[in-house]
Formats: structure tokens, sequence, C-alpha cells
């Protein structure tokens, strides 16, 4: 039987970046092919050839045996082949049904789309998901996890033999991760092959067949997936083992509070909130996706201020009106959607990983000192294991986990004293993610606060000191560190309209 | 208040300084004979749908009279029979119009204007040579006239003289100024330039200083920059209409055909040349304005 | 039942999109006793009818994120054409509105291949294009006005009024008849169909739209060559009132309606707009003016006040828009 | 080695830039022997001035992603502020320049202010600015030019020569001298300091400067001010050429300024641009003026041939710089 997919010798240059060194993939039918490797490894490249948005210098592709050219997007769909893209490529004045059928509007006379039965396929699409979700809301206003799962929905809807999906989980939680995984499978059993990108080792095992795994743009190996323990996956992609360190909870009985957050109240997204954070504490933040974790933060940190609720620092209270007030406190926030709110994408990394220290490097004139900003900048690649020709490049041609470790390297530059890192890991690979995990230990046990909001379980265990909860825009518990994925569960289901009878 | 008499102006713009002294004529007229007076213009004369709007706008206030500087007098037809059907009388002003609706109009004959330029010019020059001409407009009533009755007459009388190009500013005084700076570097052997309003005329001046140039500078209108280079002898001299007489005569005309008296047909507010040499002669400073 | 309240929001901020202009004919209607009579206000809507047509148009090229600087130009150019095949050539009045609407929609073709093939930014080809259709306005009638005086019925396109003609009391002029009309015929294409969508999708992420296999090439230059149609109708409209075509006419009129099209709360980084929106701002912008001139206010001074309005009508809108968030 | 090519390819890329300037310059003075020629050259760099400062002042505007509509009637405002200040107050030269200057800076500062703290949309915000300030003008010196005559020097400020004073072989005028300084400093401070950071930062990503905890209002509000200064440079520029502060100009040379900005290759959507593209853009826009009328070019062909080789500058820099990528 002749492989669905097969890809020999592909080439890809970018100025400055050799991104694919002589790659072969191939993939068969109903199969779940994972493609591993870590930040900047190339794989958004391969898939992205293959989808038909880059053509490769060299190498040749074929579909069922036969080769085929693929020179832009719709030549790839028509053979079948249909991607869930790592960044989204959403239209955000448009709502979720529109989104999804773009471009296959179902028609009725006169170019008229028939809209009543746009929005009803797309429910039940959702429906078969076994998500709820209304057709009509405009995408813009959706939380990046939502956003997700339009791009799903949409792959989805393509009913296409070779289904590419470019990390679609990064911004989901263990429900919906389970959801789409069920998905997953329906569809490999009806034949489909799936390639699938993601940073979380475990769901490979889930999940997955076959693994091939890449590394500096060049092809390693491909193994079975049941047969492979995850450590050797690992190493094929970093080159070498990782130690898997457990958080030591540190005693903070005498520390100093840091932080203090009394009653603080938004609309219904936040209602009575109050915690506090302690001197060279790592709090983390669990709850399902929209539980108010982002709202919550972004309420501290002045981007949405709060209509109530006092927010104490070092002991004092603090007006914040704006993320310049917070930052002025010595609050840093990561937002959760680097793209938008993280990054500016045409600049270089330099200019980004110094955007929230400008005035520092500048003279009383205002002359910025490029010389140690480019020092400083060059730095934080090495640390961070930055995958980029140079300081100068422009962040937007970064592969998305380089570009979350730029956000990083901003907020480490700023050196503030109390830091919210919303999923600070999105996107990140293993050997990075150990990485942080351990520059976030080093930034507690110096005397930072911390607070970490992630919605992968697994990582607010591993990080956190204690463990907060939120579930509808409340506060529902804050746990000791190490408690029960059972207990976080709990407090995260705990509604209010529940806890009311 | 609602029985004073009142008359409403539309020009053909109110930001230059003709028009500025048209007005000022009106509003004279107006306080002499007591009556309102409103004006108003486009920003320019291009803008002949903008000009209707206007007469519209008058029309709903009612006054006693309406004058108006047609931009385009064909256009203004169907509203000026609306006019006519609400017993509002129309003078003409500036510029006529071709209907027998107006009563009377009040204006200057532009193309004999420029001739006279034409023929200072070819005096000034010594009857040949190479000029040119820096326009105010390409498709304006007055400013075709002008280019026209400039340049017909040179064919016609001074066949030695030759226009070797026509360009035109919009009245603009800094492009007036690059467009002669452009002239006279394709044509140092010029000897003559026409600007055929404030604004070209001054942007000529300006142009030949800028280059040096001792070219004969002729101009049209007034204002304080034309009269101090006419003094000081960098321009020739000018052609001037009486824009305060035609604002005045203008509203005297509206105000007596309100009332039923009867005026002439045309009122021919004239036109002048002015240099060194008569500029301070009581009947020019008279129609000269700053 | 958050989706409910959404909506009902929603409503509530359509009608309240009317305030600023509710508010400036309340005004001038208690400052001016000429301003809200019948004629006067006919005045106004006749006034409208040009920029409310060429303002519908450009809010297409808009949405789809981009700009379009030569509808004033092509607007006249539009009209010559139309003068050209009625008055020089004689032909049926049908065939010349045809000719002036297709001018309109083939430059508009030409500007969106410009942009759509040539990359070249919207702003730059259609700052060319109306450099261009200046010139070739100018060339084309020899400076001189194309009268069509000898085209019986062209004044009534825009000045007849059919609906004063059944209902004399409202003797509603054409010309905003006809604007109504395109504007309800391209709110309808923008709302309901899939060349509508593809102006909203283009404006709102056009990477994305192309990702989708959408050959977005061909549908911008199909939104432009609608709106350089639409701007042909307003060629015709503007010829009608004036019964001439005016070669020099024309600069400065793409301000006035992009000016519109903003004031209606269109976002000039594409991928939102209303027709509505624009035919409100057109309404503002010429009540304004007629307004001020009613009330004898100076020139100059009418200027510094709509200007002044301006401000403060988008200002109350976002202040709306942001309560109603 | 990758960094080297890539900062080769971008000193190529700068060099190139100027392809359609010299391409034009070569092309008439080809044509036209009255061309190249040291007074006519002199001419089209004088032409240049008053653009060129313009347009250097929006340039900072637009790559915040913002527009500044009101550049050319402030110019005037700024002309009839420094005639206010010397003719009828008769203050000493550099204080009229100064109050010119501010009253730039001031405009500037409002326009600023209604951008970033009121959040209307620049498009509106300097469109009510350009109607208010070009009123004002009218109204402040009571539609009358004020004229400079009895300032001394005043007229040397633009037609002095400093450099011909020194080297009369090249007569450079004053006015350009300070366009080359003004463009120099701006391009120092885009480059280098934090100011000219944020100005690229806001029109890349404002909400992401905005979280990095940047006051992003107040740096907007700066920006605006500091082009609304450099206009008054402007205005200082043209009055001083003209001895006078004609009120009833400016209309139009907004345009202009931002066909040169973006003819130079900065993007209207914000985020990237140079000084020094602007200052070609500029020259290509009166080398084109001056050598078709060098050329004597009839007027209505001279429109046409504009706009069609502005279209084909920016196509060919299309090209080259998709070449580069
Ligand atoms: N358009 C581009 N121009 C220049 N370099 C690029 C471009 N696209 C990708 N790259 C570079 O190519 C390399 C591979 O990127 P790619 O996005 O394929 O990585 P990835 O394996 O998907 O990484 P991640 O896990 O972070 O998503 C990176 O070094 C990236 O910076
Ligand atoms: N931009 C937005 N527009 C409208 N509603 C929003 C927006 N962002 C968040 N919400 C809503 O606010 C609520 C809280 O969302 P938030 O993103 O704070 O949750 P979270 O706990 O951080 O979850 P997530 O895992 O999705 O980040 C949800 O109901 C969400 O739908
Ligand atoms: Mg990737
Ligand atoms: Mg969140």
């Amino acid at each position: 039987m002749t492989d669905l997919v097969r890809m020999q010798g592909i080439q890809k240059r970018f100025p400055g970046v050799h991104a694919l060194k002589s790659v072969d993939f191939d993939l068969r039918r109903a199969e779940v092919h994972a493609l591993m490797g870590e930040n900047g490894a190339g794989k958004s490249t391969l898939m992205k050839i293959l989808s038909g948005v880059y053509q490769p210098d060299e190498g040749q592709i074929l579909i069922d045996g036969a080769a085929a050219t693929l020179p832009n997007p719709a030549a790839a769909q028509a053979l079948g082949i249909g991607i869930i893209h790592q960044e989204l490529a959403l239209m955000p004045d448009l709502s979720v049904a529109q989104n999804i059928w773009i471009g296959r509007e179902p028609r009725l006379s006169f170019g008229r789309i028939d809209e009543a039965r746009q929005n009803a396929d797309t429910a039940a699409l959702f429906h078969a998901m076994n998500i709820r979700m209304d057709p009509r809301a405009p995408v813009g206003g959706l939380t990046i996890a939502r956003q997700q799962m339009v791009e799903i929905a949409k792959a989805l809807s393509h009913r296409s033999r070779v289904l590419i999906m470019d990390e679609p989980t990064a911004a989901l939680n263990d429900a919906e991760i389970a959801e789409l995984f069920t998905i997953i499978r329906k569809l490999r059993d009806e034949g489909v092959g799936i390639i699938y990108i993601s940073h979380k080792m475990d769901e490979i095992r889930q999940i997955s067949d076959r693994v091939t795994v890449m590394r500096d743009g060049a092809y390693v190996g491909t193994v079975e997936a049941a047969e492979t323990p995850i450590s050797r996956i690992i190493q094929m992609m970093v080159g070498r083992e990782l130690a898997e360190a457990a958080a030591t909870i540190p005693d903070l009985a005498g520390a100093q509070t840091a932080l203090e957050v009394r009653d603080l109240t938004r609309g219904t997204e936040l209602r009575k909130i109050s915690f506090q954070l302690k001197k060279g504490e790592i709090l983390g933040f669990a709850g399902l996706m929209g539980a108010g974790r982002t709202e919550l933060a972004r309420a501290i940190f002045g981007a949405e201020p709060a209509d109530s609720g006092e927010i104490r620092i070092n002991d004092r209270p603090v007006t914040i009106r704006s993320p310049a007030d917070a930052v002025q406190a010595g609050i840093g926030y990561l937002s959760e959607d680097r793209k938008h709110y993280g990054l500016a994408l045409g600049m270089d990394v330099r200019a980004n990983i110094a955007m929230a220290s400008l005035p520092r490097y500048a003279d009383r004139m205002g002359r910025i000192d490029e010389s140690r900003l480019g020092r400083i900048a060059r730095d934080y690649i090495d640390t961070l294991s930055i995958r980029t020709p140079g300081d100068r490049q422009e962040v937007r041609l970064l592969s998305g986990g380089n570009q979350q470790k730029v956000v990083i390297a901003k907020w480490l530059l700023r050196d503030c004293d109390i830091l919210i890192f919303d999923e600070p890991t999105r996107g990140i690979d293993v050997g990075a993610k150990a990485e942080i995990y351990r520059l976030l230990g080093e930034l507690a046990a110096a005397g930072k606060a911390i607070i970490v909001i992630s919605s992968e379980l697994p990582e607010v265990l591993r990080l956190s000191h204690r463990i907060a909860v939120m579930c509808e825009g409340r506060l529902t518990g804050i746990l000791p560190g190490g408690a029960s994925q059972e207990d976080i569960m709990e407090l995260a289901t705990r509604r209010e309209t529940l806890a009311a009878e | 208040a609602q029985d004073r008499m009142s008359v409403a102006l539309i020009s053909k713009g109110f930001q230059h300084q003709f028009w500025q002294a048209v007005k000022q004529g009106a509003d004279k007229a107006g306080a002499d004979l007591g009556v309102d007076v409103t004006f108003e213009g486009p920003d320019n004369e291009t803008q002949v749908d903008k000009q209707m709007d206007m007469l519209a706008a008058a029309l709903a206030k009612k006054p006693s009279a309406i004058a108006l500087a047609a931009l385009d007098s064909q256009a203004v037809i169907p509203q000026l029979k609306q006019a006519q059907a609400a017993g509002i009388p129309i003078i003409a002003f500036d510029s006529g119009v071709d209907s027998d609706i107006p009563v009377a109009t009040a204006s200057t004959d532009n193309v004999a204007a420029s001739a006279m330029a034409a023929d200072k010019m070819a005096e000034l020059i010594g009857g040949a040579g190479h000029v040119a001409v820096v326009g105010h407009s390409q498709t304006s009533a007055t400013g075709i006239d002008r280019r026209d009755g400039f340049v017909n007459q040179m064919k016609e009388k001074h066949p030695d003289v030759q226009i070797v190009t026509i360009e035109y500013g919009d009245g603009d005084h800094l492009k007036s100024t690059e467009i002669t700076k452009a002239i006279l570097a394709a044509n140092p052997d010029i000897k003559g330039i026409f600007g055929t309003n404030e604004g070209a005329a001054i942007g000529v001046l300006n142009g030949a200083r800028e280059m040096n140039s001792k070219v004969v500078v002729i101009g049209f209108d007034s204002g304080k920059a034309q009269k101090d280079a006419i003094r000081s002898g960098a321009m020739a001299g000018a052609i001037t209409q009486n824009p305060v007489g035609i604002g005045y005569e203008t509203v005297k005309a509206a105000v007596a055909v309100a009332k039923g008296e009867t005026v002439p047909k045309d009122i021919d507010t004239g036109f002048f040349w002015y240099d060194k040499s008569n500029i301070d002669a009581p009947e020019i400073a008279a129609v000269l304005y700053d | 039942m958050s989706e409910k309240q959404a909506r009902r929001g929603a409503a509530q901020q359509k009608l309240l999109a009317f305030a600023s202009l509710i508010v400036l004919v309340v005004g001038f209607s208690l400052a001016s006793p000429a301003f809200f009579r019948i004629d006067n206000i006919m005045s106004i809507l006749q006034a409208t009818s040009v920029n409310g047509v060429l303002a519908v148009g450009v809010t297409l090229v808009i949405i789809t994120g981009g700009i379009d600087l030569s509808i004033g130009t092509l607007m006249t150019f539009c009209a010559v054409m139309a003068g050209v095949v009625l008055t020089w050539g004689g032909m049926p009045l049908p065939l010349g509105v045809a000719a002036g609407i297709a001018t309109g929609a083939l430059c508009g073709l030409i500007s969106g291949t410009l942009v759509a093939k040539a990359k070249i930014p919207p702003f730059i080809a259609t700052l060319g294009m109306m450099l261009i259709l200046k010139g070739l306005s100018l060339i084309v009638t020899g400076t001189k006005p194309i009268y069509f005086n000898d085209t019986e019925g062209y004044t009534t396109i825009s000045q007849g009024s059919l609906i004063g003609s059944v209902i004399p009391q409202f003797p509603l002029p054409n010309g905003v008849l006809i604007l109504f009309i395109v504007a309800a015929v391209i709110a309808w294409v923008l709302g309901r169909t899939v060349l509508g969508r593809y102006t909203f999708a283009l404006g709102s992420n056009e990477e994305a739209v192309r990702l989708s296999g959408v050959n977005t090439d061909r549908w911008k230059m199909a939104i432009y060559a609608l709106a350089g149609g639409i701007v042909g109708i307003g060629g015709i409209l503007i010829s009608s009132r004036l019964n001439s075509a005016q070669p020099a006419l024309g600069l400065g009129y793409e301000l006035e309606a992009i000016a519109a099209v903003v004031i209606g709360g269109t976002s000039l980084a594409g991928g939102r707009g209303t027709i509505l929106g624009t035919l409100i701002g057109a309404l503002i912008m010429s009540v304004l003016t007629n307004g001020l001139r009613v009330m004898s206010v100076a020139p100059e001074w009418q200027t510094v006040v709509t200007g002044a309005i301006i401000i403060v009508a988008v200002y109350a809108d976002q202040l709306r828009r942001r309560a109603a968030v």
C-alpha cells in the first residue's frame, strides 16, 4: 500500500536561515503521525510546504504515490490536505461560522450566502466536537483558546484526507484536549492521515502511532510511539537527556507579603477576589478555560482596571490604572497572546527584549545605548537558546516558540519584583520548558514573587508552591503545593449555582 | 429685524483678496443703504455644485434679492427659475449668466482687460520677443477670459511677440513661483511674463527674483505686495478691476430692484492699468486695495 | 441571555448612531426657522446625493482595508465619458448612462489590479489614478465643459422627482432616490452575498483569507471595480445636476466622501463598517454645511465650526460605543 | 556571515532606493538641456524644501500608524502666528520664529491628545483640525496676507544662502539647508532615541507596547507635537519665501506631503519607514513637476504623466524589495 504522503529531500532556505535540510517525511492512511522537535526545528515550515503556503527549494512531494505540485493553499485543499496553522489565521471581524466556511460558503441565488445553513452546519460541527459555541459570535471577542477551537472546527469541516495540526492544543486545557483526541481517533478510524505537532510530551503517548523527530532543520528519525519511551524521544529532540526535577516547596512562613489583593471585582468577570503572594513564592493559578484567570491578571496589571477592590504591594496600597502604573509599582505581566499583546512583530528581537526597559538604557537626551542592548539581547538569546540568526532579526520571522522566549526575555530584563506569567510555556519545547521552570525557580529563590497561570495541570503542579483555583470569576480555593489533581478539579468546577444549593 | 431687507451674495470664492474687496464694497453698500448683506463662496472656482448648494441655502433664507457670480451659468438656471417663481430678484456680478432672469449684471470685461495687459507688455518689451503666461485657472471663466484676451490680442496686434508657454498655478503663490522658475530655466531668453491674478502675479514676481531675472512682469488685481512691487519697479504694472465698486454697485442694484425700481441692464465697473507713474493718482488709488 | 442582550444592545446602538445627526437637525431647527422646511430639507438631501453615492462606493474599498483617492476625479471622468457618448456621439440616454458607469467600473478595475496584482499600496495606486483621471478629463474635453442641453431628460435623472409626481407634498429629487437605492443594494451585497463577505474578510485578515484558498486578488479587483461603477453613478448624478460635465471638478471630493465614511463609523483599518453609517455620515456633513449657511454664519467660521463638530460627533460616537461594551 | 550579508543587502537597498530618482534626473537631463543646470537644480531643491519639511514631520505620525491631514493648513496657521508676533507685535525675529514653531507644536499636541486620550481616529481628529486651522488663519488675519516687510532678514531664512556666501559656486538656499538639518535630526531621533523607538513600536503593535508598561498616550502626544513643531518650521519657510503669510494657502499640501512619504516607502499601516525615503519621495515629486514644466509639457498632460510615474516608481520599488527578500 502506497503512503498517503511522502516528502523527500525537502530543502528550504530563508535569508540567513537554512530552515529545512533535506528532510524526509511520510504519512500513512489511518495513522496519527507526531512531528516533534525543538522550537525552530522546522516543523511548521515543513507543514507549510505540504499545505502549499511555501514552495520548497528542492525536494519532491508525492500524494498517493503521484508527484504533486502545491503552488498555493487552494491546490493543497483540492488534494484533500487541510491544516490548522500554529499561528491562528482567523478574521477577527467575522463570526465563528463565517470564519469556518470562508471560501466555501453555501450559496443561494444571486451570490447570496445561505447564512442559516452555514450557522446550522457550524452548530452541527460543534455538536460533533462536543463543544458549546455560538456560530454567530464574532471571533475577535473570543479568547485564544476558543479561537483555537474555531480553527480546529474549520479544519475538520474540510473533511480532508490529510489533516495537519500544528500545535492545536497549545491553548487548550485537559477537558478540551480530551474532546479533541476523541475526534482525532474517530477521524483516524475513518482512514484520515493526521500529522500532529505538539510540545506536550504526554499527548504523544496518548494519541500518536508513529513519531518523527526533527532537529535543526534536519530529519533525525521515525519511531513507533508505543515502543519508544518518552525519554528516548526527548533525547532525539534535544540531543541529550533531560533530568526531571520536582518542585521543592520552600518554607515561606517568615517571608514578607509582596502582593495582596483584596476583594478585586470587575463586572461579572471577577468577583471579590482576595489572596496574598509572598516574596519568593510561586503561586499557580488553575482553572478551566474562561475561569477568569487572565482577566484577574489583566486587572492587577491595570490593562483593564478593576471596578473595586484593593491592591497592596509590600503592605502599602497602590493605585493601578494602567500598565505603566503597574510596571512602576514593580509588576510585570507576560500575556497569554504573544502575537497581539506581547510583541511588536515587525521589530527586531533586540527592540522587543528592550521594550519594557528602554528608558533605563538611554541617556538624558533619550539616546539609546544600542551596543549595550545588543550585548544584553545576545545574552538572552544564549541563555534562553532563542533560535534566530541574530538580535536584529524581525520577530515575526521567528518560530512560534522562539517568539514566546523573546517575550519572556523582555520581562526578565525589566526585573520586576512581582511577575505574572500567563501561559508562559505555550508553544515551548520540552528542553526550553525545563529551562524556563529552572529560571522561574531561580527567580523565586532570588526573592521574586511569581504568579503562574497555566492550563496544564502538570505544569501547575510541577511549579507551584501554592495553587489558587478559579471558577467563573471567583477564587474557589487555594491549595498547598503538590495537591492532587482531583482536589484542583473539584475546586475548578465548583460553580456558584451548585454551591448555592 | 424681519422687515429689514437682506441681500445674499454668492460669489466664486471668499478667501482671496479680490473677493474680500468685493465683500468690502458690498458691506459698505449694505451699511449705506441699511440692508443686511451676506457673502459666501466655495473654496475654489471648480466647485460648481457647491455653489448650487449655497444658492439653495440662500433661497431657503428668502432674502430680498440674491446676487450671484456664477461659476457655470447654465448649471444654475433651474435654481434661478426657482428664485423667479419665489419672487426673489437676481443680480449677476463678476461674470454674466446666459439667461434673461438676472435683471442686471455688474462685471468687468476680463477679455478687454487682459488685451490691455497684452498691449502694455508689447510696448514694454519693444514689440517683439518671447513672453509667457502664468494663469490662475485653466477652466474658470475669468481664467479663460484673461488668458484668451491676452493671447488673442498678441496674435492680432503684436505678431512679433510670441507666447512660448502657458502654465496654471491655481492662484497659489508658491506653485506660481515654482512654475515661473521652471519657465525661466527653460526659456532664458524670455522677456516678459503675465500673471493673471494676484496669486499668479506675486508668484511670477517671486520666481523672477529668485532666478535673478530682469524679466518684465505684468500682474492683475492689486494687494499690498503688488503695489509695493510696482512702486519699487520690480513689477512693470498691472491691471486692476474695481472690486469694491463691483460689490457696492451689485448691492445697490439689488436693493433698487427689490424696491421695484428699474436699474440699467449692464453695470460696467471698469478696469484700469496702473504702474509706477499713476499708482498714487486718486482715481487709481480709489480702486486699489491692500 | 448575554447573547440576546448583546443583540438588543446592537439595535440600540444603531438607533444611537443617529444621535449626532438628530442633535444637529434639532439644533439648527431651533436656531433658524428657515432650516426645517420641506424645500430646505430637500436641498440638503439633494446636496447629499452625490457625496453619498461616492461615500457608499468608497465604503467598500475602505472595508477591505484599502482607500480610494481617485473617486473625485473619477466621478468627473465618468461624467465626461457620458458626455462624450451622449453629446458628441449623439447616442440615446441609457447608453450614455451605461458608458459613465462602465468607465467607472473599468477605472476601478485598473486601480484594483494595481493594488491586488502589482501590490502597489492603495494610497499610491489611487493617488496616481487621481492625477491621471484629472488630466484625462481635461484632455478629452479640451478643458471646456460638455453640456447636455441636447440630451432630453438628462437633468431629470437627478433633478426630476418620480416620487413628487405621485405625492406632490413630498418632492424627493430622483438623485436622492438613486442614492437610497444604491445604498440599499450595496448594503444588501455587503450583508448577504459572497462578495460582501470577502470584502469584510479581506479587511479583517487578508492572509487568512488567502490561506483559506480564496483567490483574494480576483475578489479585490471585483470590489474596486464595483466601487468604481458606483462612482460612475455619482458622475451621472453630478453631471445631471449641473446639466454639464465640468472637467475641472472633482478634486477634494474624495476627502469629503472618505470623511463621511469615517464619521459613519467605518474603520480605515478595514474589516468593519456599514452603509447605514456612511449614509448618516454623509447626512451629518450636508446638514452641517447647510445649517451653518442658513444661519448666515461667516464662511471662515463655518469652516471652524464644521471641523469642531466633526470631532465632537465622532467623539460622542466613541463614548457611546465604549459605554455599549 | 549571514549578518554581514544582510547588512550589505540593506546598504544596496538604500542605494537602489534612489533608482527612480536617478532615472528621472537622467531622463529629464537628456530631454532638455535646461534641466540639469545649477540654477535649475537649486530651484528644484528650493521647491522641495517646504514639502520636504512637511513630509518629514508627517513621516513621524505615519510611522505610528496615524495620519495628519492638518499639516497643510497648520503650516499656514504657524506662518500667520509668526506674522502676528513679528509684524503686529513688532517682536524680534527669533521670537517670531519660535512663535511659529510653538504654534505648530501646540496644535500637534492638541491633535495628539484627541487621538491618544479621546481615542478619535487620527483621520478624523486631524481632518477636524485641518478645517479649524483653515478657518482660524482667515479669522486671525481678517483674510488679508500679513507681510514681513518690516522684519529685517525674514526672507533670508529661506532665500539667503549661507553656503553660497562661502562657496559662491554652490548657492544652496538656506531653506534647503534647513530641510537637510531637520531631516538629519529627525532621522537621528528615529534611529537612536527612545522617542524614535516608541514611534516604530506604536505603529507596530500599540497594545503590546502599552502592556510593556509604556505610557503610550504620552508618547503619542509627544510625537504629534514634534511633528507639529516641524510643520511650524515649514510654516516659517513658506512665509519666508513668500515674504508673507497667505491665509488662504495650505489646503492640498497635506496630500502632497503624504504622497512623498508613501513614495518614499513608509507604510501607511505604520511600523516602518525612513526619513531618507521621505526625502527621496519629496525629491521625486519636485523633479517630476519641474522637469515636465521645463519640457513645456501641456499642463493637463503633466498631471497624467505625474500620476503614471508615481505609480511606476512605487511599482519598481516593490519589485526591488521583493527581489531583495
Ligand atoms: N519566513 C521566514 N523567514 C525567515 N526565517 C523563517 C521564516 N519562517 C521560519 N523561519 C525560520 O525557520 C526556522 C524554522 O521555523 P519553524 O517555524 O518551522 O519552526 P518550528 O519547528 O515550527 O518551531 P516551533 O516549535 O517554535 O513552532 C526558524 O529558525 C525560523 O526562525
Ligand atoms: N476579549 C474578550 N472579549 C470578550 N470576552 C472575553 C474576552 N477575553 C475574555 N473574555 C471572557 O472573559 C471570561 C474570562 O476569560 P479569561 O481569559 O480571563 O479566562 P482564563 O481563566 O484566563 O481562561 P483561559 O484559559 O481561556 O485563558 C470568559 O468568559 C471569556 O470568554
Ligand atoms: Mg511551529
Ligand atoms: Mg487565560
